[in-house]
């Protein structure tokens, strides 16, 4: 009872926080995020006085398993149903702002202008789908591969509604107007230090649930997942050090100005892409594909090895979002080369995977996860071949500042990041709803055929606009003075923005059928079909913890 | 330097090569069953202490057989293309180069025959992409991976550096005895040649693709007289050197480790491809012919030669199964009917084949004609996709018009006042003339009220008029700044929107619209 | 540790084993060694090559002395070295004849169009309107004080106008009426000086006054007097406002603008380019004596025709 | 052999890392550290990072207040403020741009997308006018662009809570403010776009500030207003074509010949 009171108390106390921050504020939109601290602070109020249950609740409307199981899921499973909610949600922005930019009137002063609408996307789409699926997998893998539950199960907890808290708090904020005007680090300074507390227990309960391991070494699949936490975490408080104008509002200006601000902003979002794009979601791979294949992973060597070296050479490759820029030119040089030696490392990780394979290509056949997987990792192959590529200075001052850059992003997040993560994804839901298999597998077919054909449309499209712009930007006449206006490569590009849009609705249209063959298979229902290779689900491949009972 | 402990590794078979695909060793691998398994460990152990793995060389035995002769034609015809193109001229007249297919990149132009691209009409080359992208799934959702097997340059290339080591260093055995052979001066001389040759080859193929850049007789004249661009040397020194590399040492293990189309397209795949299978339930136990003569019905009718795995290019056991390092080239299906015709027993042993109907075929069904597997719906609604996208870039190529106009109105200041009340805009108009040959295009205005008139910075304001002829020389883009020039009292609500027409003057008399602006002061002083 | 040799690859595991999964010991693939070694290869060469490693007080410069900045100065002295035969040209052009070559006169329009963002648009902005607020004038209407013909606008570019240390410079001073001229008066001669242009009507005493105090100079009708720099009174263009209030303004106190002469600052080619790209802006007149006619032609079937018989007449 | 025993022991060796949490997560962080620092840190140090020139100078409250919006409705999504050292750039969108020329932009808003033309000196080169009239309906005067219509801008009176707050927060992270121009910020907002008010010594404490109405609606100051004295100041405040600032610029890309 007494912690009861006192988490009444705890609770009572955010809200009048929260409301007299809403009186004192100047700043409306400050107002509304306050408003929404509030509301969080009054459902837990309710929640606690009237020990009503919210959370048994929703795990019935999610048919959840009851818990505790022999791992500690239930966090877990929440992860997978936001990945899937944020995912469709991060989707349908771009696809909305792709229709922007191919017809304008779809932009609705102010709240739905591209540039508020654009921050939206990005950052539900790396932060809130690629997060959430990345906090998911690690608490899933990390309890497997050190045969132990979690550690700090409240905290675990907490990680993941704090996170939840964080994506409102940003997404809320672009619409309204709140952003910090750095790319991928657009959230102000009181919701980034939320997310840095949130972190920081997220980085808690994993080398906690680490400690606690019943196998001798770590698998590398952590290793992955502690770069990426540990990095992520340092790049985020570097990046978004800022002096608030008022602990009353929310506007700050960054530490840094100018030059040092860019290499910063860039150090940080190359790194975002790096580490959070590329180490946490090797350790998906390094995880998932072995088990779904049913195959040892192919190099343990090379797995040590191009682990240091990706982390080593990674955090260096940032100049070359700055190349021919005021940054000085020895910056660049080091961004260009460093960019240029992480081909190999970067590959080490797709041989790992695909090679993980041998002894089973038929399964790329059969399993339509297994096709996913190869798929992503082929993805993963070309655009880390791609990068370095546009990385050359040469080859960057025709390719910088045009779509060329989106469409190289894109056939990396699409690709490598979308196709990994729908792996999972269907890997993950039978297995902790408990049920036999998926609703359907052949609809995974249908997702796979339908995302295929989105990225061909969209890098296609956007390989060949920024091709586009980029010569007729710098294109001269034979009276040696420039022949296009900006405005003409715009309208140039019209029809590949079409194609563009096109490409991602076919995209967006296959994750409705994942949501669709998930929502199925929560329900649980079978498709009848025709039956297709899958690795079944055995239960004693997941070595139960025997001496050690959850929680 | 070499392990000794690498000679002491059994060979089931002299030269046999290492299986990259890893897939499974078969129960009935040559190599005596005990002693195996022994080798196999202290093999690892070595392996275990070495950083990395040498690749091993595939030596493939000569075969012929339709998909070789396939084969060939695919690949003279690539080559040919490839080699030829560039020195095919094709006459535009005097304004524009005689070279049939030219990438001129310092004029941003595209020459295809009697097409040519500008940068503005770039989104036919995503056209084709895409077009490209799609064709790849109909192929390889048909017939497998035809795309690595007959026609992608590593392919060729690897093919016709195969050929060289043929003609180097013998056939298979005699080649394999060769490279275990100590360095003596007549293997040196002979590898010496031989990598010239390669040189040679790699030198041609990068020299070739600079071609397709520049006037081809021109380029050729300039390289060697060292007045190419640095460019242009550095090009082909690149592709030279890849070209050395990938084709000549490289090889399958590019397809293996590195491209990321085999993932695709083996990601393709699904039960109704075609693919090179193994009959296995018709082939297997396999046996020799001695052992089968002795118990005929233990024995299938693979004889256990292994010319399937003696002629793979890329040193596949296809009797494991499908696998990353098969390329569906179809050289095992001939070596295998040479040897099933030589003991008398029935082709296609080892054959293309969908799953499904190796599937059928097992439990007793009859053989069908591997192109019916061509007539299944997937194949369709790709085909009628991939045609819909081909029928509207013909469709756009055929319409287009050789003029484009653009417009760009001043915007500092936006509109100017005149002395006698009047008010005059100014635009800057971009007059493309696709053609190569100068013509005379007429701008007229379209949408604003009578008085409307218009002059050029070239035809000064007397001659001011509601139409301008001009003149755009060949294959060029024409700047004009014009004026356009409302009488005073003009209707504001009128005249904000209106278009420039640009026709050409000769027989095609073809036009292109742009809309644009009229700005007018707000109110009058 | 268990180590064990996976059946399908014939290759070592490491011995763990994690929820099933095994390591093979698989060592690296050669040519991915070797291409990370060639990465490392070229980006120790180009380090040395280009600046690359930052130091105390600067960073390493590399050993070819390259910079993005030089290499553009490199091909920006290329461009002009290019462009400089077509500069000798002009200088050797007499600006009246600037037009009948119009390779030179384009180049001449481009070249001014530089010099004028760097000189000009100080006074008379970017776009050369000019700003009324100030009196600075703009220079894209047909209304010239000083009449706006190549020569005439290369003179008032040279010497300037009211430009204290230059000899030839443009020079007039409007008297100023005030004590002159009451209130009352005042007033009936700017209700005239409007009604030239139609914005007021007619004054009887104010075009009393006009013709003995203003037709000297600005003419009977008010059309001005370009020659000494009288600027017309009868067109939509104003100066220094067209309200009443700024007209009256201008009678009592005449504002007297200043430009500077450019001939001691700038070199006599690129005044004549800065003559060339402001009479280019689309007031310019012809050196013909005779006003240009800019009544609006109207708008017949036989335009074309007449537009290019005009032209062959010009020509 | 030797060499492959070598190999095998560093392999080996990984496996103390592979047991040990807090060793790997320490030589993770350091790993990772390094390239940041390399890189980073010399920036605060090396001179010649930022030339000097003339010129250079703290944003008029307005103008701040300006690029505030600018940042709020997310502009650098599609339009770049840095102009690269290339030919077509330098005569499309003028000099190329100097590090001096963002060192008050906190944060700095180089872009990385030209969905629109580059922003780095579109000070002076269009009119007011075209600016609030693109703004509001960009279509009406550019037919072909994709960009959003502003026109709430307009409408929207200019509301910043305390325009001394906002100096004082900048004043902290490094922008010299001088005290009165913090005591003067509030009227100095106003007094810029208000042709009627008096401005004082504004021009004094911001050399070459632009002091009219820049909305066309001098009755009351708007966001459209402070967005507008934001873009016809951006790259306008140094003159690079002067000989001093040349005489550094040619010092500076010259450097790789002094080390020669």
């Amino acid at each position: 009872m007494e912690s009861v009171v006192k988490r009444l108390g705890v609770w009572a106390l955010v809200l009048l926080a929260a409301i007299a921050a809403i009186a004192l504020t100047p700043d409306s939109g400050f107002a509304i995020h306050m408003g929404i601290v509030a509301l969080v602070a009054v459902i837990l109020i309710a929640v606690t006085a009237t020990s009503y249950d919210p959370m048994a609740k929703a795990q019935g409307i999610f048919k959840m398993p009851p818990g505790p199981s022999r791992y500690d899921d239930d966090v877990i499973r929440w992860g997978v149903i936001a990945t899937m909610f944020w995912g469709l949600a991060g989707l349908l922005a771009g696809v909305f702002i792709a229709a922007q930019l191919a017809f304008p009137q779809l932009n609705f002063e102010p709240y739905l202008n591209f540039g508020r609408v654009r921050p939206l996307h990005t950052s539900a789409v790396i932060f809130a789908f690629g997060g959430n699926a990345l906090l998911a997998t690690s608490f899933y893998v990390v309890q497997r591969t050190c045969r132990t539950t979690l550690a700090f199960p409240g905290m675990a907890r907490f990680v993941f509604w704090g996170y939840q808290l964080f994506i409102v708090l940003a997404a809320t904020g672009y619409l309204l107007g709140i952003s910090q005007g750095k790319e991928y680090a657009e959230p102000e300074w009181y919701v980034d230090l939320w997310l840095t507390v949130v972190w920081l227990c997220y980085l808690a309960v994993f080398v906690g649930t680490l400690l606690r391991r019943h196998e001798p070494h770590i698998y590398v699949a952590n290793w992955f997942y502690l770069a990426f936490i540990v990095t992520i975490a340092m790049l985020h408080v570097v990046n978004n050090l800022a002096m608030p104008v008022s602990l009353l509002g929310g506007k700050s200006y960054s530490a840094f100005a100018g030059v040092q601000d860019a290499l910063t902003q860039w150090w940080y979002g190359h790194n975002a892409v790096g580490f959070f794009l590329t180490a946490g979601f090797l350790a998906m791979m390094y995880y998932f594909v072995p088990k779904q294949a049913g195959r040892p992973v192919y190099s343990y060597r090379l797995s040590i090895i191009h682990f240091w070296s990706l982390i080593f050479l990674y955090i260096w490759a940032g100049p070359h979002h700055l190349h021919y820029t005021a940054l000085p030119d020895w910056a660049q040089t080091l961004g260009m080369v460093f960019s240029v030696m992480l081909w190999m490392p970067s590959w080490g990780g797709m041989i790992n995977g695909l090679m993980t394979l041998n002894g089973a290509w038929d399964k790329v056949r059969t399993d339509p996860i297994i096709r996913m997987m190869v798929l992503a990792l082929a993805f993963y192959g070309m655009s880390t071949f791609e990068g370095p590529m546009l990385s050359i200075k040469a080859v960057n001052s025709l390719s910088h500042y045009t779509d060329w850059t989106i469409g190289h992003v894109h056939s990396g997040a699409l690709g490598w990041n979308g196709m990994i993560t729908f792996a999972c994804v269907y890997y993950l839901v039978p297995r902790l709803w408990q049920k036999e298999r998926l609703y359907s597998l052949r609809m995974i077919n249908w997702h796979f055929w339908l995302a295929t054909l989105g990225i061909v449309f969209y890098a296609s499209s956007m390989w060949v606009a920024g091709i586009t712009q980029g010569l007729m930007w710098r294109e001269y006449g034979s009276d040696g003075y420039l022949v296009n206006s900006f405005v003409d490569t715009v309208a140039a590009l019209h029809p590949m923005y079409i194609l563009r849009a096109v490409g991602g609705l076919m995209y967006l249209s296959g994750a409705i059928i994942m949501a669709y063959n998930i929502w199925m298979t929560i329900a649980g229902k079978q498709r009848v079909e025709a039956p297709m290779g899958d690795t079944a689900h055995d239960d004693a491949a997941d070595r139960p913890i025997v001496a050690e009972p959850a929680e | 330097m070499a392990d000794p402990k690498d000679l002491a590794r059994p060979q089931p078979q002299a030269g046999q090569p290492r299986d990259w695909s890893g897939a499974l060793r078969s129960v009935t691998d040559a190599a005596p069953a005990g002693p195996a398994s022994a080798a196999t460990v202290e093999d690892a152990g070595f392996m275990g202490s070495a950083l990395y793995e040498k690749g091993k060389t595939v030596h493939n035995k000569r075969i012929d057989g339709p998909f070789r002769r396939f084969k060939w034609l695919v690949m003279l015809v690539t080559l040919a293309i490839y080699y030829i193109t560039p020195w095919i001229r094709w006459d535009r007249g005097p304004y524009a180069p005689d070279q049939a297919v030219l990438i001129d990149l310092a004029n941003r132009r595209f020459y295809m025959f009697d097409i040519e691209i500008w940068p503005h009409e770039f989104y036919f080359v995503a056209g084709m992409l895409i077009m490209a992208g799609i064709g790849l799934f109909i192929v390889t959702s048909a017939v497998g991976r035809a795309w690595c097997g007959y026609a992608c340059p590593q392919t060729v290339w690897t093919d016709v550096f195969q050929h060289v080591d043929r003609f180097f260093d013998g056939d298979r055995n005699a080649r394999a005895r060769l490279d275990k052979a100590p360095w003596t001066a007549s293997k040196t001389a002979r590898r010496l040649a031989k990598w010239t040759v390669y040189l040679a080859i790699a030198f041609w193929t990068g020299g070739a693709w600079i071609m397709y850049f520049a006037d081809a007789p021109t380029l050729t004249v300039d390289f060697w007289t060292g007045n190419a661009a640095p460019v242009a040397y550095a090009t082909v020194a690149i592709l030279t050197g890849t070209t050395f590399w990938l084709g000549g040492f490289m090889r399958e293990q590019v397809c293996v480790y590195m491209c990321p189309w085999p993932r695709i397209q083996t990601a393709m795949l699904d039960e109704k491809s075609l693919i090179v299978t193994y009959k296995d339930w018709r082939g297997e136990q396999r046996g020799s012919l001695k052992k089968a003569a002795k118990n005929p019905d233990q024995y299938g009718d693979c004889i256990d030669c292994n010319m399937c795995v003696a002629v793979c290019p890329t040193g596949v056991d296809i009797r494991e199964g499908q696998q990353i390092g098969c390329i569906t080239c179809g050289l095992c299906i001939d070596a295998c009917d040479k040897v099933m015709a030589e003991v008398g027993r029935p082709r296609g042993l080892i054959d293309y084949a969908t799953l499904d109907q190796c599937k059928a075929e097992a439990a007793g069904a009859p053989p069908k004609p591997a192109w019916k597997a061509l007539l299944r719906p997937r194949i369709f609604l790709y085909f009628g996709v991939w045609g819909a996208i081909g029928a509207g870039l013909l469709f756009a190529l055929g319409t287009r018009t050789h003029t484009d106009l653009t417009v760009s109105p001043d915007r500092n200041p936006p509109y100017m006042l005149l002395k006698d009340g009047s008010v005059r805009n100014a635009y800057t108009l971009r007059l493309r003339n696709m053609e190569a040959r100068p013509r005379e295009m007429e701008v007229a205005m379209v949408g604003l009220p009578r008085g409307a008139v218009m002059w050029t910075d070239a035809v000064s304001v007397e001659n001011a008029a509601p139409v301008q002829v001009i003149a755009v020389p060949a294959n060029e883009t024409k700047i004009v700044r014009a004026y356009v020039m409302l009488p005073p009292g003009t209707d504001e609500d009128e005249s904000e929107h209106f278009a420039f027409r640009l026709t050409s003057l000769d027989e095609q008399g073809e036009q292109d619209i742009a809309e644009t602006t009229f700005a007018m002061p707000e109110d009058d002083e | 540790m268990t180590k064990r040799i996976d059946q399908p690859t014939g290759t070592e595991t490491v011995g763990h084993e994690w929820d099933g999964i095994e390591e093979l010991n698989t060592p690296l693939p050669r040519w991915w060694l070797w291409t990370f070694y060639a990465t490392i290869a070229f980006a120790a060469v180009y380090v040395v090559l280009y600046p690359a490693w930052p130091m105390i007080d600067k960073a390493t410069a590399g050993t070819l002395g390259w910079s993005s900045r030089g290499d553009l100065a490199k091909e920006m002295s290329a461009a002009d070295m290019a462009r400089q035969s077509v500069f000798e040209k002009i200088a050797a052009t007499d600006i009246e004849k600037l037009p009948g070559s119009p390779e030179l006169m384009q180049a001449a329009v481009s070249g001014g169009a530089a010099a004028f963002k760097v000189n000009c648009v100080q006074c008379h902005g970017a776009g050369a309107a000019g700003y009324q607020q100030f009196g600075y004038p703009n220079l894209n209407d047909d209304d010239w004080i000083w009449g706006g013909t190549l020569t005439e606008i290369e003179y008032t570019l040279t010497h300037g106008i009211r430009w204290q240390n230059a000899d030839d410079t443009r020079v007039n001073y409007m008297p100023a009426f005030a004590g002159v001229l009451d209130a009352g008066q005042t007033a009936a001669v700017a209700s005239h000086v409007l009604s030239l242009s139609g914005k007021a009507k007619g004054n009887p005493a104010g075009a009393q006054l006009f013709a003995e105090n203003c037709a000297a100079c600005h003419g009977p009708a008010g059309a001005g007097m370009p020659a000494m720099g009288a600027p017309a009174l009868n067109d939509a263009i104003w100066l220094y406002g067209g309200s009443e209030a700024a007209v009256r303004k201008q009678i009592l106190a005449p504002r007297h603008g200043v430009m500077p002469a450019w001939k001691d600052r700038l070199d006599p080619v690129t005044i004549k380019m800065l003559a060339a790209y402001v009479h280019s802006r689309g007031g310019g007149q012809q050196a013909a004596p005779a006003q240009p006619d800019t009544s609006p032609t109207p708008a017949t079937t036989g335009a074309v025709a007449q537009t290019a018989e005009k032209a062959k007449t010009d020509g | 052999m030797s060499k492959n025993a070598q190999h095998s022991d560093v392999f080996e060796g990984h496996k103390k890392l592979e047991k040990n949490v807090t060793l790997l997560a320490a030589a993770t962080l350091l790993v990772v550290a390094i390239g940041g620092i390399v890189e980073i840190a010399p920036l605060f140090w090396i001179d010649n990072t930022i030339e000097k020139v003339e010129g250079m100078r703290p944003y008029t409250p307005l103008e701040q207040a300006g690029r505030d919006i600018y940042i709020r409705e997310g502009c650098y999504t599609c339009h770049s403020q840095m102009i690269r050292p290339f030919r077509d750039e330098v005569e499309r969108y003028g000099h190329y741009s100097l590090a001096a020329e963002s060192m008050y932009d906190h944060p700095f808003q180089w872009g990385s997308k030209r969905t629109g033309p580059d922003l780095a000196r579109v000070g002076g080169k269009y009119s007011d006018d075209w600016h609030v009239q693109h703004l509001k309906a960009p279509r009406s005067v550019v037919p072909e662009s994709i960009m959003p219509n502003y026109s709430f801008l307009a409408e929207a009176e200019l509301h910043v809570a305390d325009p001394a707050a906002n100096l004082t927060a900048l004043r902290r992270v490094g922008v010299p403010y001088s005290d009165t121009a913090i005591a003067q910020a509030s009227s100095d907002l106003m007094a810029q776009a208000n042709p009627d008010a008096d401005a004082g010594d504004l021009a004094t404490r911001y050399p070459k500030a632009q002091v009219r109405d820049f909305d066309g609606d001098p009755g009351r100051v708007t966001e459209m207003d402070a967005l507008v004295a934001y873009l016809q100041m951006l790259g306008t405040l140094v003159d690079v074509n002067s000989a001093a600032a040349q005489e550094v610029l040619t010092k500076s890309s010259q450097g790789g010949e002094q080390g020669r």
